[in-house]
């Protein structure tokens, strides 16, 4: 068992340094998507099977979906490729990596701190999750709701392909 | 199922993820990128909750997961939205060149 | 029921002549003139009709109570009553409201339906605070005053208004929050002491507090007051506010809101904090005559007629202090004279200021000199209010000057001494209020119209109110005298070194 | 007669409002008659309840009326009180008899001037205020008769307000007299800490039995009440006022010297004559302080070439000897000397004041000069005021009342050889400068003509203060002249009696000695500015002199020591602080503030990197401390 969490564990962490590090951004996001698939492979090991599905149908499924519409759609391909090459370069990103190096470490720090916490692992269900999902934490899922309708409704809205779009200080300015 | 993964082996693999997500949002300078590498925070939370959930055999690990994920969902519509909207305007998705805040 | 009335009937004409003047110019002015009036005429019958209960039955100084639950679970009630002071200000509040109503009548062209919309409300502010006996509600009223006197300031103020009203609401409403501080914790004191939370001032009153609390609560109500006043280290957002106010703001601000801070102090911080008062008093009444001549050294050397005035309200809330820490009935009754009489005498200054300002478009009194030749009649009550603010005796103020330094006296010799030698200072600034804008050679060679008859209509009241404080102030005294009874008996005859024989029964002293 | 006492003060007071009010709209010969009619009016009640008082004296010494009562406070009651006694009584009458004259004259007088009805109206409130403070039964409603007579020499000094040095004079009128009211209105307040009253019987009669003789309690209120006195009238070191208050036109000058104002200090220290007899040291000042002035007076009256500012020093110098007379205990002889001294400085003022507009407002008495001929009314009247002040002896009313001041500062029981001889010596300087003023004015050549010829209404009132100026002497005769002391008498219901310190002997040497000294000054004044005139001219070469002579002019320079004292001290502090060095404060606290959110919003780059990291290191910094802690 153990062997499959670490070999998981090493396709997500490459995958997602490989994210981090292309120039294509479709590339990217096909490394997204192994990232993705592996960590639900992890969910599974973890005894969270509904999770692990819900991330491959959901993210891997249908956001990642919606990247490569807009990658597409922005015909973002070369061009953006070449832009980052240009900047991608050690000294941009060697001083963010230290930091978040220090971020980890100290993270790491807190997580090997000894607590003496008697594991209970094991299965749980999607009908625990619902279960839980629905009563205690009822309002959490309306609120939810209500976010993704908020999300909908505002993605049309700014979505729509207005014609000229300036802000309202920059009209006064304009000769009329 | 007795996976017999330490919980901090777990929390090791999200808190690096989540770190590679942080670098990957500040050396990027094209905002598809940077919404990516937000993803890949997300997820190294999801997998914190979901793995604490499963350390105690309790279901709120993943209802927390699909609270983030729904969460997810609108920020992407929204970001991407706004990506289209940004690009249709100023021609590029530069943060560089986008940046027009300045105090 | 009276009280409720009152403000009702200020908040809601604000509120109509806010709708009304969205069509008409007029109607703004009118609806607040009979509001007020309407208003003043039911304070003085009442004042009639309870005049000789005041002077009879002096067991009770309240005279009308009334309270109402507002919000219960905090121990919020809408509580409400006056006694002899707070009807004395209330009076005030309203005549004087009239007078602003009257003095921008013509200055006022703009947004009049808000403008009125923010003088009757921050009257409503100011009569509640003299009315509420509920601090919550107090605290309330205060910040209802302050408000729509900021927008007073900011929109039909002149040239610099904007600083001047922010300056003024940074400081008052800093300083409030120091007083709500306080009022807070008092109440979290005495809930915890009594079980009972309560912002009630009657329950509040006896609270028992450490000593080294209650220095600091007292400090809390202290500063709002004096800066409301203003006392010297905090007196600097007055000239300002004063200055670039229009007439009716300056009015109000000098004639009533700066009275507040007097009433807080006379109404809360020594009733409620009677020993750390009497701690605090050598420093307040130190800080009054530093104001006395501070100001009217500083008023001297202005030459904006506005800001002048402003630094003589200054030197004069000065004696308020002063009287208030003498903690003698002598010195009690001049403060509340005193506030009476300076809203008004001052309160004539400054219209009169708004005035010369509507005439010859400068408040600059380089640029003025001269006027009597054209304006005599402006020129004899200026001469007259001059007076009035140099204390000339026969006038409001000094009877009030007089009554706090007889009290002050007996506090405290030198500080006295010195504050009587501030009388000299108002003469040399008074006179030079005359000599710079009525006398000299007149360089104008327009016309310039004197007093129309609205503007004599307002002086005239003005002038016969100075005199009539200056000749015949009994009737503020006995109303007033059952709460300042009480307010001397917590302070039993503090410092009384230099009194050798107790003052002897009057004797009948006419012959005939 | 009592119930009419009200109307003594109410008349004038009636007559300033009626002018106040609608003086602009009368015509102008209503407005003389309302002015002159009401003090006129006020003299003909005092005269009905004068000689009533005189015949048929009240059992008590005094009337008394309250109106009503000022105010009640914790047992502070003043009440408006009329208080009428025999030294109130001289007072009224000097002020509403001479009052009168001096508004009658001023019909004429003023009747070209443009505010003809502001200045009665200022005039009867002037006659008004001074009739309270002399009413008054409390000190606190004397003290508003203090003030109010403040005011009106404030508005009448300043009468002629177009030009900008009158309204400076009128101010620093105000002022210098307001610093002596304060220090008043300090004693005001020891005395009723002291007594627990401000009526002044009850202050009277409990005075000595509260105080011992020599208390320094009762030295400080004395001294109090004398700095008052100073102020008012003009006595040093608050004498500056009175010459630059020459600026008002002549009655208002006269008003002010003769009947009102100056004579405000005698009255109080008379009044209140019980405290400084408590105080041996107080009266001692007094006396130093009257004599000085009268000598330092006298010197600076000897070189002005302003007529009217030589009244004005004479003035000054008389009642300093009044203060001399008071600090002697010769409260009788102080008393009398304001009498007469106001008889004959109102008739040397309006006298004057005719000169002055006959030769169209000509002020410099060596541009006079000849006008013996040409006014011959005005001269014989200026001369017999000026042989009255002068002390011209037997036959001037001045030579009585001065006489007995000299008398009583050899022989009264606080007489003193030093002060005599001060009093003798003004006495010589008094008749010269007289003297000088009467030759220069009057005789020698004319250089400048006769434009106006003065109004029978401003001849009559000079005839009549002529007349008192000759005989007003008579109802007092010095002791070795005969056993008349008619006003004496009067006053002693009042006033105590003088105590001479040795067996009254040698009067008479006295009397020669002062008569000796007045024709001295007479004759030098003869020789110097008639007969001789090169010996002027041969003094005014040394250097010395001419120094001596400036300093004297300008009033032994006690204009300038104030000025650099006290007045340029202030006017800088007031300049330099104009802004409000407080105010800096809050501004600093403003520009710190503002110092700091520019800086911290330097950190709002718009670049979306640098917010990430930051939020990073807030990370690091939380979980280190954590790690930490």
């Amino acid at each position: 068992m153990d062997i499959i969490f670490y070999i998981t564990a090493f396709v997500t962490l490459s995958s997602t340094l490989m994210v981090i590090t292309r120039h294509n951004p479709v590339h990217a996001l096909l490394y997204l998507v192994i990232s993705l698939l592996s960590l639900s492979v992890i969910f599974f090991l973890l005894g969270a099977p509904f999770a692990a599905l819900l991330e491959i149908i959901i993210y891997a499924g249908a956001i990642m979906v919606l990247f490569i519409f807009v990658i597409m759609l922005l015909n973002l391909g070369k061009e953006t490729a070449k832009q980052e090459k240009e900047w991608l370069k050690p000294k941009v990103w060697i001083g963010p990596t230290i930091l978040s190096a220090i971020l980890l470490a100290e993270l790491l720090f807190l997580i090997t701190l000894p607590n003496n916490t008697i594991s209970s692992q094991q299965t749980v269900d999607a009908k625990a999750v619902a279960i839980s999902l629905f009563r205690p934490y009822l309002i959490g899922v309306e609120l939810a709701a209500m976010l993704l309708m908020a999300g909908v409704v505002g993605a049309a809205h700014i979505g729509q392909h207005k014609k000229t779009v300036l802000h309202r200080f920059l009209k006064e300015e304009e000769p009329s | 199922m007795n996976p017999s993964v330490s919980i901090e082996m777990v929390l090791l693999l999200a808190g690096l993820l989540f770190v590679l997500g942080i670098v990957g949002v500040i050396i990027r300078k094209n905002i598809i990128f940077m919404l990516l590498s937000i993803e890949v925070m997300l997820n190294a939370a999801g997998l914190a909750f979901v793995a604490s959930g499963s350390h105690w055999g309790q279901p709120d690990g993943q209802v927390m997961f699909i609270f983030i994920l729904a969460m997810a969902a609108a920020e992407v519509s929204i970001g991407l939205a706004l990506i289209l909207q940004t690009y249709h305007q100023h021609k590029s998705l530069d943060i560089d060149t986008l940046k027009e805040m300045k105090g | 029921m009276i009280l409720v009335w009152l403000i009702g009937l200020l908040m809601g004409g604000g509120l109509l002549a806010l709708l009304l003047g969205k069509w008409n110019k007029t109607l703004p002015r009118w609806i607040s003139l009979y509001i007020l009036v309407i208003g003043f005429i039911a304070l003085i019958s009442f004042w009639f009709d309870n005049y000789n209960m005041i002077s009879i039955e002096p067991s009770s100084s309240w005279m009308v109570d009334f309270q109402q639950k507002w919000i219960p679970s905090f121990g919020i009630s809408f509580h409400l009553a006056i006694d002899g002071l707070s009807l004395i200000l209330l009076t005030l509040t309203f005549f004087l409201g009239i007078l602003a109503v009257l003095c921008s009548w013509k200055e006022v062209t703009e947004r009049v339906g808000f403008y009125h919309f923010n003088l009757l409300w921050i009257l409503a502010g100011i009569s509640g605070v003299f009315m509420a006996m509920d601090l919550f509600l107090f605290y309330f009223f205060w910040e209802v005053m302050l408000i729509p006197m900021y927008f007073l300031i900011g929109i039909w103020g002149s040239k610099n208004r904007e600083y001047a009203a922010y300056k003024f609401f940074i400081f008052t409403q800093a300083s409030g929050l120091l007083m709500f501080l306080a009022i807070l914790s008092l109440y979290f004191i005495h809930g915890k002491a009594s079980g009972n939370y309560t912002f009630n001032y009657f329950e509040l009153l006896g609270t028992a507090i450490s000593p080294e609390i209650v220095f600091w609560l007292m400090m809390g109500f202290m500063i709002a007051f004096v800066v409301k006043l203003p006392l010297v280290p905090f007196h600097s957002w007055l000239p300002d506010a004063h200055s670039e106010a229009p007439t009716a703001g300056s009015l109000i601000l000098a004639g009533l809101l700066l009275k507040t801070g007097a009433y807080g102090i006379l109404r809360f911080v020594l009733p409620l904090f009677p020993e750390a008062a009497k701690e605090l008093a050598p420093w307040a009444m130190f800080f009054g005559v530093v104001g006395i001549i501070y100001g009217a050294i500083l008023a001297y050397s202005q030459t904006d007629l506005k800001r002048l005035i402003a630094y003589t309200s200054v030197s004069h809330m000065g004696f308020v202090v002063l009287g208030i820490f003498a903690f003698n009935a002598l010195a009690f009754q001049g403060v509340v004279l005193q506030l009476v009489a300076h809203a008004i005498s001052t309160g004539a200054l400054f219209i009169m200021a708004g005035m010369l300002k509507e005439r010859l478009h400068t408040r600059e009194i380089d640029q003025m000199g001269g006027l009597w030749l054209q304006m005599p009649k402006m020129g004899t009550i200026a001469t007259l209010l001059a007076m009035a603010s140099l204390g000339l005796p026969g006038l409001g103020n000094f009877v009030a000057e007089f009554l706090i330094l007889l009290g002050g006296f007996k506090a405290s010799v030198w500080f006295t001494v010195l504050a009587t030698i501030g009388l000299i200072f108002s003469a040399i600034y008074s006179l030079r209020i005359l000599q710079k804008v009525f006398l000299g050679p007149t360089e104008r060679t327009e016309s310039i119209k004197d007093f129309s008859k609205r503007e004599l209509a307002i002086m005239a009241v003005l002038t016969i109110s100075i005199l009539w404080l200056g000749l015949f102030p009994q009737p503020v005294i006995d109303t007033a005298k059952p709460m300042i009874n009480k307010l001397e008996q917590l302070f039993p005859a503090s410092s009384n070194n230099i009194q050798p024989i107790k003052p002897k029964p009057r004797i009948e002293n006419n012959d005939k | 007669m009592n119930n009419l006492l009200w109307l003594i003060p109410a008349l004038p007071l009636a007559g300033f409002f009626l002018l106040a009010l609608a003086g602009k709209r009368m015509p102008l010969i209503w407005v003389a008659i309302i002015g002159a009619g009401s003090v006129s009016l006020s003299a003909i009640v005092m005269f009905i309840i004068g000689i009533n008082f005189l015949l048929l004296p009240p059992a008590s010494g005094h009337y008394a009326l309250t109106l009503w009562t000022w105010m009640d406070v914790a047992g502070f009651t003043p009440k408006i009180t009329l208080y009428l006694d025999a030294l109130s009584l001289v007072f009224v009458f000097v002020i509403t008899f001479i009052g009168g004259l001096i508004h009658i004259y001023s019909i004429a007088f003023m009747a070209a001037d443009k505010d003809y009805s502001r200045f009665f109206a200022c005039m009867n409130l002037f006659v008004f205020s001074m009739l309270l403070l002399v009413l008054a039964d409390n000190l606190l409603l004397l003290y508003l008769g203090w003030e109010g007579v403040g005011l009106c020499s404030y508005l009448l000094i300043g009468f002629w307000y177009e030009n900008p040095n009158n309204g400076y004079a009128a101010r620093k009128a105000f002022i210098i007299t307001r610093i002596g009211d304060t220090a008043m209105a300090i004693g005001l307040l020891v005395i009723f800490y002291q007594f627990g009253t401000l009526w002044i019987p009850e202050i009277l009669a409990k005075a000595p039995a509260l105080w011992q003789s020599g208390a320094s309690i009762a030295t400080v209120t004395a001294l109090l009440l004398l700095a008052g006195g100073l102020g008012k009238s003009a006595q040093l070191p608050l004498q500056t006022w009175l010459p630059d208050a020459m600026a008002g036109p002549s009655p208002v000058s006269a008003l002010i010297h003769a009947a009102t104002m100056v004579t405000a200090g005698v009255y109080l220290l008379a009044r209140m004559h019980v405290i400084f007899q408590l105080s041996p040291t107080a009266q001692l000042i007094v006396a130093i302080i009257g004599a000085a002035t009268l000598f330092i007076a006298g010197f600076s009256a000897l070189t002005q070439y302003d007529i009217k500012r030589v009244l004005a020093y004479s003035t000054i110098s008389q009642i300093g000897y009044m203060f001399l007379a008071l600090g002697l205990g010769a409260w009788t002889a102080a008393i009398f000397h304001f009498m007469i001294h106001a008889f004959f400085k109102a008739l040397l003022f309006l006298a004057a004041g005719a000169v002055i507009e006959a030769l169209d407002h000509e002020h410099n008495m060596f541009k006079m000069g000849g006008l013996k001929n040409k006014l011959p009314v005005v001269f014989w009247t200026f001369l017999i005021g000026s042989a009255s002040l002068a002390a011209l002896p037997l036959i001037s009313a001045g030579f009585y009342s001065k006489d007995q001041i000299l008398w009583y500062a050899w022989a009264g029981q606080n007489g003193n050889p030093l002060l005599w001889l001060i009093a003798i010596l003004g006495a010589f300087i008094t008749a010269l400068y007289t003297a000088r003023m009467v030759i220069l004015t009057f005789f020698g050549g004319t250089k400048t003509s006769v434009e106006h010829i003065p109004d029978k209404l401003m001849t009559i009132p000079l005839i009549i203060l002529a007349f008192f100026s000759l005989c007003a002497g008579f109802i007092e005769l010095p002791h070795n002249f005969g056993k008349l002391t008619l006003f004496s008498d009067l006053l002693h219901q009042v006033l105590p009696k003088t105590i001479l310190r040795l067996a009254a002997s040698g009067e008479l040497l006295f009397q020669l000695l002062a008569s000796l000294a007045t024709f001295a000054g007479v004759y030098t004044a003869y020789i110097l500015w008639h007969k001789q005139p090169e010996r002027i001219q041969k003094l005014k070469q040394s250097e010395f002199m001419m120094r001596l002579y400036s300093f004297w002019h300008d009033g032994w320079g006690f204009d300038r020591l104030y000025n650099t004292l006290f007045v340029r001290p202030i006017i800088f502090i007031a300049n330099i602080n104009k802004n409000d060095v407080i105010d800096k404060i809050y501004q600093g606290i403003t520009f710190v503030t503002v110092g700091i959110y520019r800086s911290l919003s330097l950190m709002q780059s718009g670049s979306l990197r640098w917010y990430i990291m930051g939020l990073v290191i807030g990370a690091i910094i939380i979980l280190g401390l954590q790690i930490m802690l």
